[in-house]
């Protein structure tokens, strides 16, 4: 099985990337993946967001296996 | 007894509409043991930006993660509070000004609980779902919308 | 620019009905300043008292002296809170369990000013204007309801 | 002018009293007020009430004047 993982990019997000999905090679950890996109993506770099791997929030560096779902989310404005 | 349950669809393409409001209040009728219901409704407002007025905002989500994350709320909320029911809807799709597009209901059988409840719950939707609203103007400029 | 308000009747004969609910939610789609609505709902539950269980609730008013009160606790709130518009509605004589007998709603630009607003003209209304409710029990056995 | 006021009763009082209105002799002041009508409808002597005047709580002593409308209030139990 390759080492991809699936992008999931939303709101503000996915208008900068041009895209609300994308599967890449697997960076092996968020804070590697974020300085990815920021280099392919610099007009991510003025913005805030943060990451969801498999649905559930990130609040530090954590590892990314082959298969999970990242996901990119800008401040939530729901309401 | 515990009841078991499980994640629930709280999306609605479109405004939530006053007849979908009293259905919900009239299908309380034969719960005798509730005492008050706790109503919160979010509007769209004609907000008025240096780039045009507000006219819609369009609410997107990240709907696998929004419904997991409602039932932890949900779960919480009827663990903290002695809460008869509990109903959350948020709209998705383009809401106009004027429309409804959130819809919190709590029931009790003492007031203070159903309104701390209600209170709380529009807390933590604002905060914790992943739903983005783009703000459409009159100019039709779009902006993305930012909670307070 | 201040508007002058004078007193409103609050009393309804009879249930609060779910209609009238919508009808109110809807007849604020043309405000497009106000962001959020909160109602409370008061329904008569069917308690159990060692002569009975609870039927109905059968309430009087001192008519003149409530509406006196109920427009001074408005203009307080008004005072207090930046409001959009408040309601208030109370039902009089018997009024079964499972049917509404109090709708409060206020609106606002920002959720917490509706918020707080509907929670403190609640207890005010509990607390201050001249209404009794008897409850009648399905011994056929009448009580006077304490507000605890 | 007779110094007569007009005295309402609500609620339990009513119950008790057996009316819900009723004209008497001014008695001058609420307390007087309230020791006649405990004399005379002892039933009410368990009950807790307060008075209005003229559509206002009094919350001490107050002086009575012909014409005036009297209310006994039981606890309030709206909502």
């Amino acid at each position: 099985m390759p080492d991809r993982i699936r992008l999931k990019a939303f709101g503000m997000l996915a208008e900068k990337i041009g895209a609300d999905s994308l599967e890449i090679e697997n960076p092996g950890s968020s804070e590697t993946l974020r300085r990815l996109l920021l280099e392919q993506f610099p007009a991510l770099q003025p913005l805030t967001f943060r990451m969801a791997v498999d649905r559930k929030l990130i609040q530090a560096e954590t590892d990314i296996s082959a298969g999970q779902e990242i996901a990119l989310l800008p401040p939530f404005s729901g309401g | 007894m515990e009841k078991v349950r499980s994640p629930k669809n709280i999306f609605v393409q479109g405004p939530i509409l006053a007849e979908k409001i009293a259905q919900s209040i009239a299908n309380h009728a034969t719960k005798t043991d509730i005492g008050g219901h706790s109503i919160f409704l979010g509007q769209i407002r004609a907000d008025e930006k240096p780039e045009g007025k507000v006219i819609a905002i369009e609410y997107t989500c990240y709907e696998e993660m929004a419904l997991e994350k409602a039932f932890e709320i949900r779960e919480d909320i009827f663990a903290k509070y002695p809460l008869t029911c509990m109903h959350i809807y948020h709209s998705l799709g383009e809401i106009k000004v004027g429309e409804i597009c959130l819809f919190v209901f709590t029931s009790s059988k003492h007031r203070k609980a159903a309104m701390q409840a209600c209170d709380e719950l529009v807390e933590r939707i604002k905060a914790e779902l992943p739903i983005w609203g783009k703000e459409i103007l009159d100019s039709s400029a779009t902006q993305w919308k930012v909670n307070t």
